[in-house]
């Protein structure tokens, strides 16, 4: 055994077995780039991207500014402004603003909502040149910000 | 841990088990003793070394040592109670790896450590006023002198 | 003029032996030309080759399949900022890498790409090149004094002793190759042109004369010539991991452009050394096996269709790119380069031009295949440390190439050694 | 010491010396260094190529976590923790839960215990990878990184399809798991563990056995087995030196006791021996995941955990086998809903001091191997 193993020492083997692994890779089919703005990668729906606020099928709030999201969430980002509606006694949601700037996209206050309308979206292309952007208003957060898409 | 509670009786305050891990509180007088009884009873390897603020109380630091022994698969945790700047034992000489440990603690917390080598702040920049991990340290609070020297902003916030 | 002119064409004997001073810096111009463009597809080669070997695509964006990419990086260097740093020393800093470069341009010299197609054929070829090709540590030890910081020092001597200590090996195994050209003849040459005739004379490109011996020769010249012009395995001096950027560290702009240039160039020129002196330089695959009219004449057609194989092959991928406005002038651009291709090869096929085109083509298909040697050892190997790589460079290949050389004596005097032995 | 106290301290040059004698050359690999994995500092005193002494500073990712755990939640200091040790957040996650379970008592049900473990293997195959790609290409073979990487995706699209996020991925709740499993989830892993078994020997044709990786990995770094006890090193650089120890079989958690898998031992401590343990530990966690995903029981996912919780007062520690060593939690409650001390035992800071020692008398380029084949990550060594 130990004169096989000289031979092979003398001869390179182990060096040309590395190259040769390297050379199995070129086939094209092999090849894992996905060039971006052209193939978009495929998004799971359980993906954490920007929040939004979602509104049943015949568009009313399913907000009850309960506030609980503004509880859960661990660094205080989500503000939840709210007056009593007289005749109704019920709350009614005013102004919502979440500043997404500060946001780790952990999903706890995704969990505290009990009327599940708020909802981390797909929607991960959410860069922008300045930083006041980012704090998104109630409006905002209902209909979605629409970022310019590049195509090259 | 029994014979340990025969050999220092006085010394040893509480020796229980809690969420089945076993403790010993002890003295601080003493703590170096049983940490070195502990090491020839086959705890070799100094898992962790912690310490704990209680700022109400008359001896404010509890310093945590968790030992841990590889031929009975067995874990300690030794506790003792030591006041505001006095010094505690360093373990540098038995278990190498408290050195590390020992300066985060001095630099969190402020606790000095009698023996140790070279005893600076480790996370922290050298300059750095304060130890951030006491109670009464602010969350937001910041070394200003040490950011506007060396930073060169108005502060942190 | 125009007649001289035709006369240059038809003559055959090489530009520098003609003597005529203008034929000689056309061919200069030439030849450097020739080199650049070959640097510039070396970069785009090395790129998208290791890109391949990674599984991924390589630079895509830049024209198409990023055939711009050279391009835009010379733009890049051009452009960019040339710095000096402080307290550098400002002659020394500015002369190093025109003196690599310089070294790594004078090799080319001797190169023989055909019969007549060399600048001049010295009777001393080889040697000039070799003694050339080690000029080039001066410049890089220059690089590294001047730049008058930790980093650089460390790199430039790593790579200097790096290079010395392979040019002995290197020189052996020349010297081996060397004496088998006197073979048939008795007298052995060390003009470059001579070496491929006495090729062509014996019937066998020196790697495969006497089996074991010309292989070995020639597996020990690449090993030092790998580590001669710091790639592949034995990059240390520019190893990222440790020393940043070894002796380039310092260096920005026009002047690191103008290293990288020198690096391509002598990795050309060693490979094109190993290609003249072992694998017979412009000889055509079995000159002699299978010799005849009509096995020229097929032989002479592969270059023209050669590069017609790659204007369809452009044609192709062109067809295969997506429809999008973005991408219109990428796919214009390939279109242009497929037809520029065809052209080519169509000229290549007629026959005035075909035997005269037909001995640069193998000649460089011989480099290009030790290029992508280059490339495919850069993407396998880890990198060796400083003294591993100096024992192997003093205590096994300088072994070797001298036992190499002692071997080749004696076979090459086996039938004067039997008959006195047997008398 | 700040720098120019560094530099006073250094040996004046004597009388007796002469030009000639080399007066060390201080060395700074700096915090943004290629291979450094990370803002690591090291000052080096190097006598020409050799290195007599070393000097880790570090610090400058130090986000003070431990102190943002007391103003926050129980379940609010969940996601803090994937931050970490970036390369396993799912293993952080898995050690601060069961540390909170136990000071709480609540018993997770068998079901959340077997995905906890499907996920924390995965995570570990990931982390290994991570060390794999970056570890090779410090010693200089650029292409191992891709593969390794190439492979590391098809987890990260499990982690993404399982609980949205690819890197931080607070996949665990307090009590169990947030998620149930996906339709496919049990297809995809399958998939990845068929798919990674050939990878794996195709790392062996192309380093293991390449006579340069052998070179420059053998006997480099070595420490012997008492000297890890010494530094209370743990994970595979213990299991390097031949001590068999893993939290997973010493003190068995999360049902790691229904899965039969053995330790990988090295022998001489050294980094080839390191490599080998942690090659062979990616074969016994996809082991471990084909096991577990066999034996997932039914059930619910999540046990009855209160909203706010406040568990009682009282103090453990509890540790979990993380790609890198044993990374422990050590938890004090005062019985509000906020922790009142969260201490993490973080293994690559413990590994790093042994870093002084495995590099003395070597040259700088083992400096870098050994930075490698510890292993360490500077989220976890800073805190």
């Amino acid at each position: 055994m130990k004169f096989i193993e000289g031979l092979k020492k003398i001869f390179l083997i182990d060096l040309f077995k590395g190259l040769f692994v390297t050379f199995r890779h070129q086939d094209p089919n092999d090849l894992v780039t996905e060039q971006y703005p052209l193939e978009r990668p495929e998004i799971s729906d359980r993906y954490r991207g920007q929040p939004r606020l979602v509104k049943d099928e015949n568009g009313k709030m399913l907000c009850t500014a309960c506030g609980a999201c503004a509880l859960a969430c661990p660094d205080k980002l989500i503000k939840v402004g709210s007056m009593r509606d007289p005749e109704t006694k019920k709350k009614v949601l005013t102004e919502f603003d979440y500043d997404m700037g500060r946001c780790m996209f952990c999903g706890l206050c995704e969990e505290a909502c009990n009327t599940g309308s708020l909802k981390l979206s797909r929607d991960y292309e959410i860069a922008l040149y300045s930083r006041d952007g980012l704090e998104l208003d109630r409006k905002q957060l209902e209909d979605g910000t629409s970022r310019k898409v590049y195509d090259k | 841990m029994e014979q340990l509670k025969s050999a220092y009786g006085s010394g040893i305050r509480d020796a229980a088990t809690y969420a089945e891990q076993n403790y010993l509180v002890v003295d601080r007088s003493i703590c170096h003793e049983v940490l070195l009884s502990l090491y020839d009873s086959g705890f070799h390897s100094l898992t962790d070394l912690t310490a704990v603020h209680y700022p109400k109380d008359e001896l404010p630091f509890e310093i945590v040592w968790i030992l841990f022994s590889m031929p009975t698969n067995e874990r300690v945790r030794v506790k003792a109670r030591f006041a505001d700047g006095e010094d505690v034992p360093t373990l540098t000489d038995r278990w190498v790896g408290a050195d590390w440990l020992e300066r985060e603690v001095y630099d969190m917390f402020g606790v000095r450590f009698a023996g140790h080598p070279d005893l600076r702040r480790i996370l922290l920049p050298d300059e750095w006023v304060g130890f951030p991990l006491r109670k009464d340290y602010g969350l937001k609070q910041q070394d200003t002198v040490w950011v506007q020297k060396n930073l060169g902003i108005e502060s942190g916030q | 003029m125009i007649n001289n002119f035709l006369g240059y064409l038809h003559s055959n004997v090489t530009p520098g032996e003609a003597g005529s001073l203008i034929w000689v810096t056309i061919y200069v111009l030439l030849v450097f030309a020739g080199i650049s463009v070959g640097v510039i597809f070396m970069n785009w080669f090395e790129r998208k080759v290791m890109a391949h070997m990674q599984v991924r695509l390589g630079p895509m964006r830049v024209g198409p399949h990023g055939l711009l990419q050279p391009v835009a990086d010379a733009l890049k260097l051009i452009i960019k900022e040339d710095l000096t740093p402080a307290n550098a020393d400002k002659i020394v800093f500015w002369f190093a890498p025109v003196c690599v470069v310089m070294t790594a341009f004078c090799t080319f010299i001797v190169v023989p790409f055909g019969r007549t197609h060399a600048i001049t054929d010295m009777n001393i070829g080889v040697v000039f090149m070799l003694g050339v090709s080690s000029l080039g540590v001066l410049g890089v030890i220059m690089a590294g004094w001047a730049s008058n910081s930790h980093y650089p020092l460390m790199g430039s001597l790593r790579s200097g002793a790096q290079m010395v200590s392979y040019e002995i090996a290197m020189s052996m195994a020349v010297v081996s190759a060397v004496m088998m050209t006197s073979m048939a003849t008795g007298t052995g040459t060390l003009s470059m042109i001579g070496v491929v005739q006495a090729q062509m004379q014996q019937h066998t490109w020196f790697v495969f004369s006497f089996f074991p011996v010309g292989l070995i020769a020639l597996a020990v010249f690449v090993i030092a010539m790998v580590a001669e012009t710091n790639r592949a395995p034995f990059d240390l001096p520019e190893a990222e991991s440790e020393l940043v950027a070894g002796f380039m560290t310092e260096y920005s702009g026009f002047r690191w452009s103008l290293f990288f240039l020198a690096e391509y160039t002598s990795m050309m020129a060693v490979s094109s050394m190993a290609v003249t002196l072992w694998l017979g330089g412009w000889l055509r695959p079995f000159p002699n096996l299978l010799g005849g009219r009509n096995w020229d004449l097929a032989f002479s057609l592969v270059p023209g269709l050669a590069f017609l194989a790659l204007a369809a092959l452009c044609l192709f991928t062109y067809t295969k790119m997506p429809r999008l406005k973005s991408m219109r002038s990428a796919a214009l651009g390939l279109g242009a380069f497929a037809s520029v291709l065809g052209v080519v090869g169509i000229v290549m096929l007629l026959p005035g031009v075909r035997d005269r085109v037909q001995d640069i083509f193998w000649f460089a298909l011989k480099v290009g295949f030790f290029m992508y040697l280059y490339v495919w050892a850069r993407t396998t190997f880890p990198r060796y440390r400083f003294d591993q790589l100096m024992k192997i460079g003093w205590k096994v290949l300088l072994p070797i190439s001298i036992g190499l050389v002692v071997l080749t004596a004696l076979i090459g005097v086996r039938q004067e050694l039997f008959a006195l032995v047997w008398r | 010491m700040s720098d120019n106290q560094f530099y006073e301290s250094l040996p004046e040059v004597e009388p007796g010396h002469t030009f000639l004698d080399s007066k060390e050359l201080v060395l700074n690999m700096g915090p943004q260094h290629p291979s450094t994995h990370g803002v690591l500092r090291v000052i080096l005193k190097l006598d020409g190529e050799k290195v007599n002494g070393l000097e880790c500073v570090i610090g400058y990712l130090h986000r003070g976590i431990e102190k943002i755990a007391e103003s926050r939640t129980w379940a609010g200091f969940a996601p803090f923790v994937d931050r970490l040790d970036y390369t396993a957040a799912v293993s952080n996650n898995l050690g601060y839960c069961m540390a909170v379970e136990k000071l709480v008592g609540i018993e997770v049900p068998k079901r959340a215990q077997y995905l906890r473990v499907i996920l924390t293997e995965l995570c570990r195959l990931s982390s290994h990878q991570i060390w794999l790609g970056t570890h090779v290409l410090d010693i200089g073979a650029v292409t191992p990184l891709f593969y390794a990487f190439r492979d590391r995706e098809e987890i990260l699209n499990v982690f993404e399809k399982y609980c949205g996020a690819r890197l931080t991925t607070h996949s665990f709740r307090i009590g169990g798991c947030r998620w149930d499993v996906y339709p496919a989830f049990i297809k995809d892993v399958l998939r990845i563990c068929d798919d990674l078994l050939p990878k794996i020997d195709e790392y062996k044709d192309l380093i293991t056995g390449n006579r340069i990786w052998m070179q420059r990995t053998k006997n480099v770094g070595c420490i012997s087995a008492d000297d890890c006890l010494a530094y209370a090193i743990t994970g595979p650089v213990l299991r390097g030196s031949g001590v068999n120890w893993d939290v997973r079989k010493a003190k068995p958690y999360s049902s790691y006791e229904d899965f039969e898998f053995d330790i990988p031992l090295g022998v001489a401590g050294d980094t080839f021996d390191r490599y080998l343990v942690r090659i062979e530990e990616m074969r016994q966690s996809i082991r471990i995941i084909r096991q577990a995903v066999a034996g997932l029981p039914e059930g619910p996912i999540i046990a009855r955990v209160p909203k706010v919780l406040k568990p009682p007062a009282g103090e453990v520690y509890m540790s979990v086998e993380a790609p890198k060593g044993e990374l422990g939690y050590f938890l004090v409650s005062d019985g509000t809903a906020q922790p009142y001390r969260v201490r993490v035992r973080p293994p690559s800071f413990i590994n790093l001091q042994a870093l002084a020692k495995m590099a003395k008398g070597g040259l700088v380029a083992d400096v870098v191997a050994i930075i490698g084949t510890l292993d360490i990550v500077l989220g976890e060594v800073d805190r």
